[in-house]
């Protein structure tokens, strides 16, 4: 049965009716299939899984070619279908310029890490278990960015959940149990007062004449852009959206989760963790929370901006204070994506841009210093920063590699890492929809200065780590170079730091319009009311 | 006559009865004064009955009459298995419930 | 009226020193005979309330039925007859400040909700006839339910009890 | 003219080179054959870079000539009614802007700076809501003469390297960032816009970090790589900050644009040129090393000395020299150039030219002396721009390239010859053994030292000039900091000179000449430390032979007319006193440090003649002479305490705050760490579950399993419950 649909969201015809739910669901389905091999039959599971997330990258290919790019602020590629008439929510995908970049990166990731897990899996094993998670996590992301519908949303949001605590639980480090259990805990705090803010957003939200929309639809609920809602009560609904994307994001005192998360999942765990999942937070953000109310972002941006600033300092400290190379970047990610929300809470084109690019920027670069962390704990089985040194030395190539993702992340020019900063802080000397110029002038100062302590740090870490001669412990120890499946897995992502330092608009080209559009509302709410 | 002067009446032989479980060792002497808080009860459901001119104070003080038969049918009862286990009905003896 | 409340005091008097008395005596044959005290002290108010069925029933299940019962559990228990010097537990200033806190808010409550509002005098005087109507009519599920407790309690007893 | 409108091959040609070497270079092309590549790559660019100047100088003749009619009548005005038009023929993505009423004179001494074009490409690179970015080139005077500085210096350093640096254990990355650093540089001087400027900047800054590190293995070295890239990213937020004003104040990052709108608006923007001025101000000192950010560069001396020479003397360290030049409306309007007496530039400019200059006297490394002095001639050049004398500035980084160039690659030259130290204690009586090094040295050394007619003393000579003339008003101050600062550059180098090829030799083994691939490029530079000088002879001068033509090359074809007189920037004219004057203090300065040292050397007269030494020929009482020789010659004067105390200061303030906060920020970190991230936030999160735990273990004693027990609870409670029941209703 088919809905009334929001006018700008058209169904497609022929493959393009059927790339997304593809896309979404055939890591799924090979989950699926793996679930009957049998276990010992190693090879052809880990060629499944492989198969599959490659499976589902082509048909991002395809949808990276098929892409309308000069209507990339509309949807496309739209399905809608019943699903759950009972509470009205539908079945309905949808892709623009927001989704497409998220999306990708999802599905390049995986492969990534289904090829570095490939001779890797951690203890205890089991490959099986671990590439069905994987793939699960897969659907779950990706569903999650092409996702228009609040429930859909939702349940996608929370699917990511559950696999994600099993690989830290039962692949993790020492203190796994604890760590998956802050994870699972924090996250789903968030989630119950995100979903209360969904029901609320259904029952309240009204079009312009003020008639109750009653839908999860999301591309209806963005053009109402929060209707007729008093300030106070979009505030309120915020506030839920808030803490459910905030801690997923996350932002600075819901940051905890983060680094016992990091520091105890399992090298792909971290990757994916920081790469996407991370994302969701941010991409929750810019998706729903800024366009369906406006002038709730308006009123919490000032907060949201302090609190962004906040961790990208106090994120820099953490890292300078930590000893062991995968805590020191899992809290990097806290300053990082302090950035990307400074970026969002400018309320600005500019910084909604540059917050997309600094999801996709750290995705890179951050999955890559996590691969990176995961090999040299292989390699010297531990990552006690003092116990390293002179890896350019045993391992040029890994040390290099290592040399290229810290100048990336620290944002030097030319590399991913810059073109999420730098605008942030452009955006940030004339914000949008009427937010006091001084207060977020001394945010821009502050993020500023931010960049120094990543260099700080970024560099400490570089000089203990991979200058010097290897210390005297390791010596007899055959530090392996960088392998072929590290290559594989790498390759990509440093190529696409490069890539998007030396060409940032093939990224801000396709987010424009959409930010464009989400700016205008805002300002437009903010200003008419 | 007042109102007051049962429903005190019941409340101070409430508070009594609350004394007694509370602070006597026998097991027997506990039901014992079980029975004076549910009389008190029924003191205060008769005296309400009559103020407010409806039976079914008094009906329900007939039900608890009868429920504290059963109560104590089945107290006492518990009481004797106790003491055939354990020699003693001494309540502050019986704390296999400490944590 | 007055001899009303004459009477009243007098039996109020004797239920809340008896009750007293049960609550304190080291007999425990004692106590049960102040329990009796106090049971016929309710069933004499009872009668000043103008229910007489209650009153009877007062008399016949508790001092009848009860009271024996209460004596066969002391008999069955063995516990001494005569004075035993810790029958009170060591705890009891906890229980008597719990009970005070109890009692003093209690009558504060009342007093300072029902003052010195009288009883109503005007009000019908309800007879066993009209008990067992209500009863049997209004309250038959209730009434049929506290059968059904009580057989499930008698048999219960007789389960506990039974020696084997 | 082609050239200078596809600039950008200048920068893409080394940039090639760079992954040609990084990717083919061992594998291909073979690790001892890399330079080749490299001088090659450099090579082109230099011809291409010559091309361009002679491009240049060519359009600004044709632009005169052709304007020449109107020139003769309009010469007569000097600074009256000239404001910027702005209004550059705009079509497609090249403009070329030809100003109509550029004239700018000298206070009547009768030159006329032709219409001054600018040719600026630019093609979108990305746009982002509604604001495009561009990248593209901006080529005017300022860029050709800073793309024949670059050009220049780094083909011969390359030459240079392949003897210096050959058998290294990374001869191959050493080629391959040398190349970048090239392509990153004459990026970052072309660069049309600010966002490119920004990219440049820290790509500069990179290489630099890569190039000191060079020899990673030792720790002093990455400490002080690290330490120039921190204090780098310390002035970034500066850049930063800086030009996220301008773009917040003009809406675009178009550098020719921001200077007409500067130029048009005036002191309707004053107070965000302000504050622009002072962010980017820090950028500046920390990229050129000003007081107070100046303690990396001595470190950065860590790296190779052709690195050195190229990097942290000639070129990357002028690009804060170089950015406030480019925009220098911004800070002319936002530091009241033209009517204040002093101001932040000028005083930091001379305030670190002095205390550099003093810190020179207390080295003992000759590349740290060297490299004092570099900070000492930057302090110059920055408060030349501060007190706007603009050309002077630009013509003194010229000059000034070639001949410290020139002292650093001596200085490798010497430490090629005697066993790889830069102790000048273990050098001395080197001219002997190396003349051609010894003869270069010296050139340079009178040209730093601003001795007529080398290079240095015309460029010098211009900045007191500029100080003593300023604008409206006289900067009186910075003349006596550039006084002073004259004098100790002379005696300093003098120094040098005398402990390192002077006197016997007090090292290990036997020095030896350096081969001519190292000379070669030596005397090229000597040669420019003498003649770069004459690119800007004032016309006075050259009026005695009849050449007037050819005077102020520099300040003719360099200066970007159209955006300094549309803010009024007026020229001194040549003052004899003022050269003489200058002249007077340069060879005092000598003089004093000659006769000091004539007096007290020689292995025969030194014992007899000093009073205070036992014998005159260990290194111990050379020291104790130098004690003597500080207060001896600057008895009366305050020079020592300067030098000592901002010695002191640099190495008990300046350094210890830096290793403070970092140590601080360190400690911070850790006690946030530590206190409020584990300690209260994650302990509130941890303190739910165990302040439950604990609570439990308290509540268990009270679990006595007594019914009574709990029904006194029961009880008690309900009692309270009722009590505040009855209490609250």
């Amino acid at each position: 049965m088919l809905k009334t649909r929001g006018s700008f969201l058209v169904d497609a015809t022929g493959f393009d009716a059927w790339a997304l739910t593809l896309a979404v669901f055939l890591p799924a389905v090979g989950a699926l299939v793996m679930m009957v091999v049998p276990r010992a039959r190693e090879l052809e599971l880990k060629m499944i899984a492989l198969g599959s997330s490659l499976a589902a990258l082509a048909v991002g290919v395809y949808l990276l070619f098929a892409f309308d790019y000069g209507n990339a602020g509309e949807l496309q590629f739209g399905v809608h279908k019943g699903w759950i008439d009972a509470i009205n929510a539908d079945y309905i995908l949808g892709l623009d310029g927001l989704s497409l970049p998220l999306l990708i990166l999802s599905m390049v990731i995986i492969p990534l890490c289904v090829i570095y897990s490939w001779e890797h899996i951690p203890e205890p094993g089991n490959a099986k278990a671990f590439f069905i998670l994987m793939l699960i996590l897969a659907s779950g992301m990706n569903g999650t960015f092409v996702a228009q519908d609040l429930i859909l949303f939702f349940v996608f949001f929370e699917v990511v959940l559950l696999p994600m605590y099993f690989m830290i639980g039962v692949w993790g480090g020492e203190n796994r149990r604890y760590a998956s259990l802050k994870f699972f805990l924090f996250t789903l705090f968030g989630s119950a007062l995100m979903i209360v803010s969904f029901v609320a957003l259904y029952f309240v939200a009204t079009n312009e004449a003020g008639t109750a929309l009653n839908t999860f639809n999301m591309s209806e609920l963005a053009e109402a852009a929060g209707g007729d809602l008093a300030r106070g009560t979009q505030a309120i609904i915020f506030a839920g959206l808030f803490m459910g994307f905030g801690i997923k994001v996350p932002m600075f005192p819901f940051h905890t989760w983060l680094p016992d998360a990091h520091t105890e999942a399992p090298t792909v765990g971290s990757v994916i963790l920081a790469a996407v999942l991370l994302k969701l937070g941010t991409y929750g953000f810019v998706r729903i929370a800024l366009p369906f109310l406006p002038e709730g972002a308006a009123a919490w941006a000032p907060w949201i901006g302090l609190l962004a600033v906040i961790g990208i300092i106090y994120g820099a400290l953490g890292c300078l204070a930590q000893t062991d190379m995968k805590r020191l970047i899992a809290f990097s990610s806290v300053a990082h994506m302090g950035f990307v929300m400074l970026g969002i809470a400018t309320l600005t084109p500019i910084g909604i841009n540059a917050a997309v690019f600094g999801m996709v920027a750290h995705g890179i670069i951050t999955g890559m210093l996590f691969f990176l962390a995961g090999s040299v704990k292989e390699r010297y089985h531990t990552l006690e920063i003092g116990r390293l040194g002179g890896l350019l030395k045993s391992a040029p190539r890994m040390g290099w590699i290592l040399a290229i993702s810290a100048m990336a992340s620290l944002g030097l020019p030319g590399l991913a890492g810059f073109w999420g900063e730098f605008p942030v802080i452009l955006s940030a000397y004339n914000p949008g929809a009427g937010l006091s110029e001084e207060l977020f002038r001394t945010y821009m100062v502050i993020a500023a200065v931010g960049t120094v302590f990543a260099a700080g740090y970024l560099l400490w870490l570089f000089q203990r780590s991979a200058f010097g001669e290897p210390k005297a412990e390791w010596e007899g120890h055959a530090i392996a170079d960088v392998n072929r499946f590290e290559w594989a897995a790498w390759m990509p992502l440093i190529l696409a730091m490069v890539v998007f330092g030396f060409f940032p608009g093939l990224i801000f080209g396709v987010v424009d319009d959409v930010s464009v559009g989400i700016a205008e509302s805002i300002s437009a709410a903010v200003g008419g009311s | 006559m007042l109102l007051n002067q049962f429903l005190l009446l019941g409340a101070l032989l409430f508070a009594v009865g609350v004394y007694g479980v509370l602070a006597r060792r026998n097991g027997v002497m506990v039901l014992m004064s079980i029975e004076l808080m549910l009389n008190a009860v029924n003191l205060n459901l008769v005296a309400f009955g009559l103020q407010h001119d409806v039976v079914s104070g008094q009906v329900f003080a007939l039900f608890i009459i009868a429920v504290a038969a059963a109560e104590v049918g089945v107290g006492l009862a518990i009481v004797l298995l106790l003491y055939r286990n354990r020699r003693s009905i001494a309540v502050d003896e019986f704390d296999l419930m400490k944590g | 009226m007055v001899a009303q409340n004459i009477a009243f005091g007098i039996i109020a008097g004797i239920t809340v020193l008896a009750a007293l008395g049960m609550v304190t005596t080291r007999n425990i044959v004692h106590a049960a005979l102040f329990l009796v005290a106090v049971l016929g002290g309710l069933a004499a108010n009872y009668v000043l309330l103008a229910a007489e069925f209650i009153a009877t029933t007062q008399v016949l299940v508790y001092i009848g039925a009860v009271m024996v019962l209460f004596l066969f559990g002391i008999m069955l228990t063995r516990a001494p007859i005569g004075r035993i010097p810790q029958m009170t537990g060591a705890s009891w200033p906890v229980a008597a400040l719990s009970a005070l806190a109890l009692g003093g808010v209690t009558v504060y409550a009342l007093i300072d909700r029902f003052g010195t509002d009288s009883l109503a005098t005007d009000s019908t005087v309800f007879r066993t006839a009209d008990v067992s109507d209500s009863v049997f009519s209004q309250y038959i599920v209730p009434f049929e339910a506290i059968s059904v407790l009580l057989l499930a309690a008698l048999i219960g007893a007789v389960v506990l009890a039974r020696r084997d | 003219m082609w050239i200078l409108e596809n600039a950008f091959l200048i920068p893409l040609i080394p940039a090639v080179s760079f992954l040609v070497i990084l990717l083919f270079g061992r594998s291909v092309i073979g690790a001892e054959r890399v330079h080749k590549v490299g001088i090659t790559a450099v090579g082109i660019v230099w011809i291409l870079s010559m091309i361009a100047a002679v491009s240049w100088i060519t359009q600004v003749e044709d632009a005169t000539s052709s304007k020449a009619d109107d020139a003769e009548h309009a010469l007569v005005s000097v600074n009256e009614g000239l404001s910027a038009s702005g209004s550059g023929a705009v079509d497609g993505d090249l403009y070329l802007a030809a100003e109509d009423d550029g004239h700018g004179s000298d206070d009547g001494h009768g030159y006329a700076a032709g219409p001054d074009p600018v040719i600026s490409t630019a093609d979108g690179w990305w746009s982002s809501g509604g604001i495009d970015f561009a990248v593209g080139t901006l080529v005017d005077g300022q860029t050709v003469l800073l793309l024949v500085v670059v050009t220049s210096i780094s083909l011969l350093v390359h030459i240079y390297s392949s003897e210096y640096v050959k058998g290294d254990r990374r001869f191959v990355h050493y080629y391959a960032f040398l190349s970048l650093f090239t392509a990153s540089m004459l990026f970052f001087v072309m660069a049309q816009n600010l966002v490119q400027m920004i990219v440049g900047w820290e790509l500069v800054g990179v290489c630099s970090f890569v190039l000191i590190g060079h020899w990673w293995e030792e720790r002093p070295n990455t400490d002080a790589a690290v330490k120039a890239f921190l204090t780098n990213r310390v002035g970034d937020i500066g850049l930063l900050v800086g030009v996220a004003i301008l773009f917040g104040t003009f809406g675009t990052f178009d550098i020719d644009s921001i200077n007409r709108a500067v130029g048009e608006m005036g002191s309707e923007v004053h107070f965000a040129m302000l504050m622009a001025s002072i962010a980017l101000m820090a950028a500046v000192c920390s990229k050129s090393g000003q007081f107070p950010l100046h303690t990396w560069l001595p470190d950065a001396m860590a790296g190779p000395t052709p690195v050195s020479a190229l990097i942290h003397a000639a070129t990357m360290v002028v690009a804060g020299v170089f950015m406030i030049g480019r925009l220098y409306p911004v800070f002319f309007e936002g530091f009241s150039i033209g009517t204040s007496s002093i101001n932040l530039m000028a005083f930091i400019g001379g305030f670190t030219a002095l205390i550099g200059a003093g810190l020179a006297f207390a080295q003992w490394d000759i590349k740290k002396v060297l490299a004092y002095s570099t900070v000492s001639q930057l302090g110059y050049m920055v408060m030349a721009l501060g007190v706007g004398a603009w050309t002077a500035a630009m013509f003194h980084l010229f000059t000034h390239a070639f001949f410290k160039a020139c002292l650093f690659l001596g200085a490798g030259s010497v430490s090629h010859a005697a066993h790889h130290t830069f102790d000048m204690r273990e050098m001395g009586g080197l001219r002997k053994y190396m003349p051609h090094t010894y003869k270069t040295f010296v050139i340079s050394t009178l040209a730093l030292a601003g001795i007529f007619p080398f290079a240095g003393f015309w460029s010098k000579d211009e900045i007191l000039l500029g100080a003593l003339k300023g604008q409206e008003s006289r900067y009186l101050l910075m003349l006596v900091f550039g006084c002073v600062v004259a004098l100790l550059t002379a005696a300093y180098m003098t120094r040098v000179i005398w402990y390192t090829f002077w006197g016997e030799y007090r090292g290990h083994g036997h020095p030896h000449e350096s081969p001519k691939v190292m000379t070669v490029p030596l005397w090229i530079l000597a040669v420019m430390a003498v003649v770069a000088g004459a690119f800007n002879l004032p016309t006075p001068v050259l009026e005695l032979f009849g050449l007037e033509r050819f005077a102020h090359l520099v300040q003719t074809y360099a200066e970007p007319t159209h955006y300094l007189n549309a803010i009024g920037l007026s020229h001194p004219g040549p003052e004899w006193e003022m050269a003489a004057a200058g002249l007077v203090l340069a060879l005092a300065g000598i003089a004093i440090t000659f006769m000091y040292y004539w007096r007290n050397t020689g292995p025969h007269g030194l014992t007899e003649r000093n009073r205070y030494a036992k014998a005159g020929y260990t290194f111990l009482e050379q020291k104790y002479y130098l004690d003597h020789l500080y207060t001896d010659i600057v008895v009366g004067s305050i020079k020592a305490p300067i030098a000592r105390a901002a010695n002191w200061v640099n190495n008990n303030v300046i350094d210890l705050v830096v290793n403070r906060a970092g140590e601080g920020a360190r400690d911070s970190g850790r006690w946030v760490y530590r206190w409020i991230d584990q300690g209260t936030i994650d302990n509130t999160v941890n303190a739910l579950g165990s302040g439950a735990d604990a609570g439990g273990q308290g509540l268990r004693v009270m679990q006595t399993g007594k019914v009574q027990n709990y029904g006194s609870l029961l009880f008690g409670t309900a009692a309270v419950v009722a009590i505040v029941f009855v209490i609250v209703l």
